[in-house]
């Protein structure tokens, strides 16, 4: 969305629709956040401005990319509420965020991204933070407005069950490096990556109670450490003397995507 | 309440004393107020009964703020209950002598949430670890002290090396690790652990989780283990309690718990965890509660869980339904349709 | 263009200059103090009324006058050495016992909350809205000034943040999940308090310390000024600018450089207090 | 077109009510608006008549004294016989604590013969009373006040309203402002030059001086020495000098240890250099004085000459004893350099072995503690001899007074002696021996005079003839 | 709201109670003032009928409970000089401190707030450097100093301002400027940090992220939570204030309540100083109440609680 803080490099293209977004100039690149790339972001507790009302933060949007009168924008701020199922909205619009619980900051950042009925929205872990209970409604609310919208929706999460319960395709990253990518039922259920399956299975899952869990040895790599190679491999159980030297370029996956290690697990080695 | 001890006798057998059992354990704090302030308030944690076996896990289950952490708290004489009581090998812990109880309570240890804040960072590994042997093992010379550090720290997996090093040069995981061996580095026989993992990359978690269990086999020590995934708990525990506003609503042994949940709360948190499984995920028709957590200074009256239960009836808002076995199920579940 | 002069400006190494300024300046003044006027050209108590109100560079008796003559036929540059050590002796023992109840009060008070805590903060609150110097003016004025009761009200102007710093610290630390662990551990509140409390605290209250210090110094001078400050020998640097006001006119060297001496003390005082903070401040580390 | 003189005063203004005020800048303002029963002349030092036209003594206890006609106060009514006994009375009456009670103590009763005659009758001869009814000097100035208006006023209202018989009336007056004089044009003397003083009150010597330099002011009060030249090398102003300053006079504690001891005050005395620290410190504008009374005073003893520097001496003096140690008590901007003066002492005792350790006071706890006799050893008072009589040195000599640090019988016998002498010359006589028997007990350790200088701006010009005591009436307008 | 007000009204009582005691201690053990209200050559007789006045022969609880008494109803007494009273005296100083002590904060503020937000804006650059330099510079000169040399400079030497004293706008320039220059550097650093701390809160990156023009998440979000700090920061700014001016006050002839404390300190003029440090408490008293009120006013948080 062009918000990397300075001193940050950022190399490789983005493109949307056909549109390169780095190579938009400033104006239009703040035309394109809301109207066609919105963004709910990592922590709902704090992305709300404290000293203004809720409603406000979302008939802002539309104040400032629509020109659309204040009476007018508040009005339509209820109607968002209440379709991220705020209770009340009309009360709720003049409410500041304090006043809101977890859940329902969640849900009023997610109506100020689908203010402008973006074709993208970019969800950066928005449950992390929340309940158990409260992130299952999320997640529906979720896939529901994906649908309502016809929009696409590009979930970043650490959690893998809301994955499985959302996306159609994902990208597994290690260390800043995509180590697999494909559509989620067949990365799921046949990992190639080692990375991919060592995180399988060292989830502690409900349906498999009691099991000792399989751990990934070693800790994750700080980014500040260069290493040649594979970023996974000082983890790896499969990693041999190449891993170190080269990074594993990407190949093509036997059920579609990309992989990218030297020793993609094939079906040979599910043995 | 006779019948809620009668319940617990059923998960256990009666024959030995537990470790450690509580009864009608309650906590309330009072918020606010000030010179000119009525202060509110607020049930934590309101008549818990629980036990725990020697060499074996409890798991605490619930919602944030349901009163998980007010409750390890308590257990681990860090505060004092307002009503109820702790029996510590059948011994009440709440009616003792500071100094008596605090000897006691000796055998009670934490690991905490957050690894990196629970080490002071101004102190060495070694050090961290040697603490409460320097507190209450003064017998010892400070060689055999040190000693008994790096041993434990051995068994956890930090090296020799690595104990001279400061917290925030370890990783988070092996602040974590640290955190258990100051907890197991005395002869304790209760650990109570209050989120260990849930502050750790999900690629950690596990190590920390397989420790714990390798841990208890070898030391025989029993835990007590808090965490809001109930995945986690699952995996660790051999008894489950679900709270849900400062109240235990399901309790029982956790396959029970587990596979057949009885209390729609419990049921609803089953159905929330998510299933690394893109097939049966995207089949499933999961149970989506309605509304928010209600705020615990004003809990709704009669049965708590019934502003969002979809099974909730006229009665529920007058009775509060008790902790019981029901019917032939083999867990004791508070809820008047179990 | 504004960049490039920012880069320039903000190069470390000049950073870097000005705090060993500031340390070589600090030291002299502190070796100053110590020696008392050992180290002074000339003996600050002389006075030759002949020579009375010379200028600075002025050839007198005894050698030359550097900074020129107050209106006794003094050395000024002697009485400035001469006047390091009150200076640094006043503020630092007013520091040092600020500092010394502000944390012992903010401590406690940190550990143990309470009603009582509240009221201590809304004093603390009121002290630092209100007009301490008036204050101040007001004790000393009303007593006679000596030097203890001087240390005394500058330490009781000083010592709030000291308590504040303290005590909120305190506050945050013993939420920490590490203290938690020493009552686990059924460890002592002094224990907590000398053990992990203190040696986490120590390094801000050592750049309050030092913030404060300058504060002291510039208070000290102004109780001088209105003369009010300790009675010594040879005039502080403050009643030396209080004394040289009514030859403003005639003899500027009587104010300006006193007024220098403090405002380059407190200077390089304030210059190693930044430069501290910036390497206790967990937020700026590795900036 | 009006002449307006603006007067910037060293201090500021309390209560303009002449029976209770005393303060310096008070009087400087009062001395404009009420006028006393007798004058000074500048020349011979003899009295002159001024409200009365004549005064004589009736008998040894009775003065009677003949009130000039045709005066008027300021309000219309004319100054009679009562408003004279009105205002004796009101001085001695205890309950009012009025400033100049203690100079008036003499008097036992005020009789009012006819509407322009009155008797003053005395406890016991009082030959100096009349030397109190003239405005110069100390705090024994008799302004007479209006009875009628005083009996119509709260003491409040007097303290802010003063009315009295002289050239200028109350103006207008902003507190902690400026008070605005103007001339009263049914005056009975001569009419003066300047219709309109504007006094504003500036206590910071240098500000007062630049006020003057940038023709912010006409006339400032004590001009500091240090900008003397500075004044004078100005295109606009020029310096106004009186030599009857005030007198310095440097006291000894004599009732108490180490200065009950005679070799100790000499030894002290002639460790001074008083020469050299006049010289140095007041330039032209000071001299030292032998006895502690102004030369202008009719039995000054000019024979006797100050004590010489002779540190020598003094050191032989204190030889064998422990070294004296002293704390002394300093004022700060009280006199003419006080401060200086007190740094050069201490320095110059030290030179003799005295051990010294300063502090300097306000003048307010410092007059408490010389009262309490709980200060330092030593005090620098000074004292405005204007009135002209030998009497004065009692303020700080006789054992009865509040201030005096001595406590000697031998001179309480010999002044009680010369105040009950209404022989002129032969009181002169006993005030001579008074002050052979000063110099040589060393009560007093120095004595010098400094000058009352003034900065004027150049459309205006007076001579000072009375070193303090302002006069807004003498100041004549300079043709540019 | 109500129950903060009360709050701070007790709290307010006790501090003001509590400055009327420490000024009455010290003054009743600072001797007999009658030798300050007397001239020199005054008789003990006088001053036992003067101490009779003053009510000086009571008992000191009597003494005190009547001082407390005349406190509550705004009476000090009088000044020992010119027996005016001292409520008139500290009224009529006031207006003077008042309008120094303002011009000097709109001064400060003038500068330090959009310096310091321009500095944590543009944070290390240019204006952040010479916001730092100022500010150290600043903060660590004597006001009274810096008020000599402006003296010496403008007025002495350029003659540009009156030297000293109370009245037209030109001589309010020096001495603003003064208090200006004491007050600047905290106000320039607490604006800086405060806004410092917004700066990086997500829903700064939040409000970028929808696409508000970067003055508008400047202007709205970002100073509005930065001023939450500054605005608590300017009330105690206030009291720093009054103490500097004491000094600035002096030095350059200000007739206002810091000067008028000070000359009667120096010539004891004790009830003046009572009645002085008196009123300031029941001024900060309401500058912090109102500071208080204000900062729950700006802060929607603060407002419900
Ligand atoms: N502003 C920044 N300056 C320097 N390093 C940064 C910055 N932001 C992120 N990083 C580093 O870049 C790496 C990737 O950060 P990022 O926030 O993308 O991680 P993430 O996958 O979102 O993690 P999380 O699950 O904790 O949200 C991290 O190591 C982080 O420390
Ligand atoms: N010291 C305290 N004073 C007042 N209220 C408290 C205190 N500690 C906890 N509470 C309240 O008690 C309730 C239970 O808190 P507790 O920390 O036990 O919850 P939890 O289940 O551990 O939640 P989480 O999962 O967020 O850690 C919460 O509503 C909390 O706000
Ligand atoms: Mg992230
Ligand atoms: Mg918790
Ligand atoms: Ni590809």
């Amino acid at each position: 969305m062009g918000l990397q803080p300075k001193g940050a490099t950022v190399r490789g293209q983005i493109l949307l629709g056909k549109d390169d977004i780095q190579a938009m100039a400033p104006r239009a690149r703040r035309r394109l956040n809301g109207q066609r790339v919105s963004l709910i972001s990592q922590d709902a507790l704090s992305a709300l401005n404290p000293c203004t009302t809720v409603g406000y933060q979302i008939a802002e949007v539309l104040m400032v990319h629509r020109g659309v009168a204040k009476q007018e924008a508040m009005a339509r701020a209820v109607e968002l509420l209440s379709l991220t199922g705020i209770p009340a909205p009309s009360e709720r619009v003049n409410h500041y965020p304090h006043q809101f619980s977890g859940g329902m900051r969640q849900r009023a950042l997610i109506a100020i991204a689908l203010a402008l009925e973006p074709e993208l929205l970019i969800a950066d872990e928005p449950t992390t933070a929340l309940d158990a209970t409260i992130k299952a409604q999320i997640l529906t609310l979720l896939a529901s407005l994906r649908e309502r919208f016809g929009m696409s929706i590009l979930l970043i999460t650490h959690d893998m069950g809301a994955v499985a319960r959302l996306a159609d395709r994902v990208l597994v990253m290690y260390a800043g490096q995509a180590m697999e990518v494909g559509d989620v039922a067949s990365v799921f259920a046949r990992p190639e990556h080692p990375y991919t399956r060592a995180l399988l299975e060292s989830m502690p899952r409900l349906d498999k109670h009691g099991a000792l869990l399989e751990a990934i040895p070693g800790t994750p790599p700080s980014p500040s450490e260069v290493a040649h190679g594979c970023p996974f491999q000082p983890r790896c159980a499969f990693a041999g003397d190449i891993c170190r030297e080269q990074m594993p370029p990407a190949v093509e996956r036997s059920n579609g995507g990309h992989v990218a290690c030297h020793f993609a697990l094939r079906e040979m080695n599910y043995a | 309440m006779l019948s809620l001890v009668h319940s617990n006798d059923s998960i256990k057998p009666r024959s030995e004393i537990p470790l450690l059992e509580t009864s009608d354990l309650t906590k309330t704090y009072s918020i606010g107020g000030g010179m000119f302030y009525e202060p509110l308030q607020l049930q934590a944690v309101s008549g818990v009964s629980i036990r725990v076996e020697k060499g074996r896990t409890l798991g605490i289950v619930g919602e944030s703020g349901c009163g998980k952490s007010t409750l390890s708290r308590m257990l681990a004489g860090l505060t004092p209950p307002t009503s109820g009581s702790i029996l510590l090998d059948g011994c009440d812990v709440t009616g003792l002598p500071n100094a008596e109880r605090k000897r006691v309570l000796r055998d009670v240890q934490m690991v905490f949430q957050s690894p990196y804040s629970s080490l002071n960072p101004r102190m060495r590994v070694a050090e961290i670890v040697r603490e409460p042997l320097d507190v209450h093992m003064r017998s010892l010379s400070k060689k055999e002290r040190d000693e008994r550090a790096l041993s434990i720290l051995n068994r956890v997996g930090i090296s020799r090396e690595m104990a001279r090093r400061y917290p925030h040069q370890l990783s988070g995981g092996q602040q974590q690790r640290v955190g258990i061996a100051r907890a197991l580095v005395s002869e304790v026989r209760l650990v109570i652990c209050d989120e260990p993992v849930s502050a750790l990359d999900v690629s950690v978690q596990a190590q920390v989780i397989n420790l714990l269990r390798e841990l208890q086999r070898s030391l025989g020590v029993a835990y007590i283990f808090v965490s809001h995934d109930l995945a986690v708990v699952a995996n660790i525990s051999d008894d489950i309690a679900v709270m849900y506003l400062g109240k235990v609503v399901e309790y029982g042994r956790a396959e029970d718990v587990l596979q057949r949940p009885r209390h729609p709360y419990t049921q609803a948190l089953v159905d929330s965890a998510n299933i690394p499984d893109p097939v049966l995920e995207k089949s499933r028709k999961p149970r989506i509660l309605t509304g928010e957590i209600p705020r615990p200074t004003d809990p709704p009256s009669g049965c708590r869980f019934r502003t969002r239960c979809w099974m909730a009836q006229d009665r529920c808002a007058v009775e509060v339904p008790a902790l019981v076995r029901r019917g032939n199920s083999p867990q004791a579940v508070a809820c008047h349709f179990a | 263009m504004t960049e490039a002069v920012a880069r320039a400006i903000s190069a470390l190494r000049l950073n870097r200059a000005v705090l060993a300024i500031a340390l070589i300046v600090l030291a002299i003044l502190v070796a100053l103090a110590i020696t008392g006027d050992a180290l002074a050209p000339m003996d600050p108590a002389q006075q030759s009324l002949r020579a009375r109100l010379k200028p600075p560079g002025f050839e007198g008796r005894t050698g030359i006058h550097w900074l020129g003559t107050d209106a006794v036929g003094r050395d000024i540059l002697s009485l400035i050495v001469a006047g390091a050590r009150p200076a640094l002796l006043v503020s630092g023992l007013a520091v040092a016992l600020a500092g010394f109840i502000g944390v012992l009060v903010g401590m406690f008070a940190g550990f143990r909350g309470g009603r009582m805590v509240d009221l201590l903060l809304y004093i603390t609150n009121i002290q630092l809205a209100f007009p301490f110097f008036l204050l101040a003016v007001t004790i000393v004025g009303i007593v006679r000034p000596s030097v203890s009761l001087v240390v005394f009200v500058i330490a009781l102007g000083c010592w709030v943040p000291f308590a504040r710093i303290a005590y909120s610290e305190t506050m945050q630390i013993v939420e920490q999940e590490y203290i938690e662990a020493v009552h686990v551990m059924r460890g002592t509140t002094f224990r907590i308090l000398l053990r992990h409390v203190l040696p986490n605290i120590l390094p801000n209250i050592i750049v309050l310390a030092t913030f404060a210090l300058g504060t002291a110094i510039v208070m000290e001078s102004g109780l001088s000024f209105v003369g009010l400050g300790v009675p010594t020998r040879t005039p502080t640097w403050g009643k030396m600018l209080s004394e040289g006001r009514d030859y403003m006119q005639t003899a500027w060297w009587l104010t300006v450089f006193p007024g220098f001496a403090i405002f380059l003390l407190v200077l390089s005082i304030n210059v190693c207090g930044e430069r501290l903070r910036d390497i206790t401040d967990p937020k700026l580390m590795g900036r | 077109q009006k002449t307006v003189a603006r007067v910037a005063l060293s201090g500021g203004l309390d209560r303009l009510d002449p029976i209770m005020s005393a303060n310096g800048t008070d009087l400087v303002v009062m001395t404009q608006i009420y006028e006393t029963l007798l004058k000074l002349d500048p020349k011979t030092g003899e009295l002159k008549p001024h409200l009365a036209e004549a005064y004589r003594l009736k008998s040894p206890t009775v003065w009677e004294i003949k009130l000039r006609k045709g005066v008027k106060f300021h309000d219309g009514t004319p100054l009679t016989a009562a408003d004279v006994k009105y205002t004796i009375e009101r001085i001695l009456n205890k309950d009012l604590a009025s400033a100049h009670y203690s100079q008036l103590t003499t008097v036992s009763e005020v009789r009012v013969i006819d509407d322009y005659t009155v008797e003053i009758e005395t406890k016991k001869p009082d030959p100096v009373l009349m030397r109190r009814m003239q405005p110069i000097g100390g705090s024994g100035r008799v302004f007479i006040v209006s009875k009628a208006y005083y009996e119509k006023h709260s003491p409040e209202e007097l303290t802010n309203l003063p009315m009295g018989t002289g050239p200028y009336k109350l103006g207008k007056w902003e507190k902690g402002a400026s008070l605005t004089l103007v001339k009263n044009d049914s005056y009975w003397g001569d009419a003066p030059d300047v219709d309109e003083g504007v006094f504003t009150f500036i206590p910071e010597n240098s500000t007062r001086v630049n006020a003057l330099l940038q023709n912010e002011v006409d006339v400032i009060q004590r001009l500091p020495i240090a900008d003397v030249e500075r004044v004078k090398k100005s295109s606009n102003a020029h310096v106004v000098a009186s030599p009857n300053g005030l007198v310095h006079t440097l006291l000894l504690d004599s009732s108490k240890p180490p200065f009950n001891d005679l070799n100790v005050r000499k030894a002290f005395a002639h460790a001074l250099d008083t020469e050299e620290m006049v010289e140095g410190l007041l330039g032209e504008y000071g001299r030292v004085l032998g006895v502690p009374m102004g030369p202008n005073v009719l039995q000054f003893d000019s024979s006797i000459k100050p004590y010489e520097h002779n540190p020598e001496l003094s050191k032989k003096l204190l030889q064998g004893k422990t070294p004296i140690k002293l704390n002394t008590f300093t004022s700060d901007g009280r006199y003419v350099n006080d401060r200086d003066f007190y740094q050069v002492i201490n320095e110059q005792l030290k030179q003799v072995g005295f051990e010294i350790t300063p502090q300097t006071l306000e003048w307010g706890r410092f007059i408490n503690m010389m009262q309490n006799r709980s200060g330092g050893p030593f005090y620098i008072i000074g004292w405005d001899f204007g009135e002209g009589d030998a009497s004065k040195m009692n303020s700080f000599l006789q054992s009865s007074s509040a201030l005096s640090v001595t406590q000697d019988p031998e001179y309480d016998r010999l002044v009680t002696m010369a105040g009950e002498e209404t022989d002129e010359a032969k009181r002169t006589e006993i005030w001579k021996q008074v002050q052979k028997y000063v110099h040589d007990q060393y009560f007093v350790a120095a004595v010098w005079q400094a000058s009352s200088l003034y900065g004027f701006s150049n459309k205006f010009d007076w001579v000072a003839n009375f070193g303090e005591n302002l006069a807004l009436s003498e100041f004549k307008t300079v043709k540019q | 709201m109500i129950r903060v007000f009360l709050r701070q009204s007790v709290l307010g009582l006790l501090v003001v109670l509590s400055a009327l005691t420490v000024t009455f201690v010290l003054v009743r053990f600072s001797g007999d003032p009658t030798s300050i209200i007397l001239p020199q050559e005054a008789t003990e007789e006088q001053r036992e009928v003067l101490r009779q006045q003053l009510g000086l022969n009571e008992s000191l609880p009597a003494q005190y409970l009547t001082y407390l008494g005349n406190a509550a109803v705004g009476n000090f007494g009088r000044s020992y000089f010119d027996s005016e009273a001292v409520t008139s005296i500290v009224i009529r100083h006031l207006p003077n401190t008042l309008v120094l002590a303002g011009a000097s904060l709109a001064l400060a503020c003038l500068f330090a707030i959009p310096l310091g937000v321009l500095a944590a804006v543009w944070r290390d650059g240019v204006i952040d450097r010479f916001v730092q330099v100022v500010a150290v510079t600043g903060a660590s000169m004597p006001s009274f100093w810096v008020g000599l040399l402006l003296i010496q400079i403008f007025a002495v030497g350029l003659n540009l301002f009156p030297t000293y004293g109370t009245g037209s706008p030109a001589h309010l320039i020096l001495p603003a400027i003064t208090l200006a220059i004491y007050v600047f550097p905290s106000l320039a650093r607490l604006t800086r940090s405060s806004m410092l701390e917004v700066l990086p809160q997500s829903y700064v990156m939040a409000a970028r992220a929808k696409g508000m023009p970067e003055a508008r998440v400047i202007g709205r979000t970002v100073l509005r939570n930065g001023m939450v700090p500054v605005l608590a920061l300017l009330a105690l700014e206030i009291g720093n204030l009054i103490g500097g001016a004491v000094l600035t006050e002096t030095v350059f002839a200000w007739e206002g309540i810091g000067r008028l404390a000070i000359t009667s300190i120096q010539r004891r003029d004790f009830p003046v100083v009572q009645g002085v440090v008196a009123y300031v408490a029941v001024g900060f008293v309401f500058v912090t109440m109102a500071a208080e009120i204000a900062i729950r006013l700006v802060n929607p948080k603060l407002r419900h609680k």
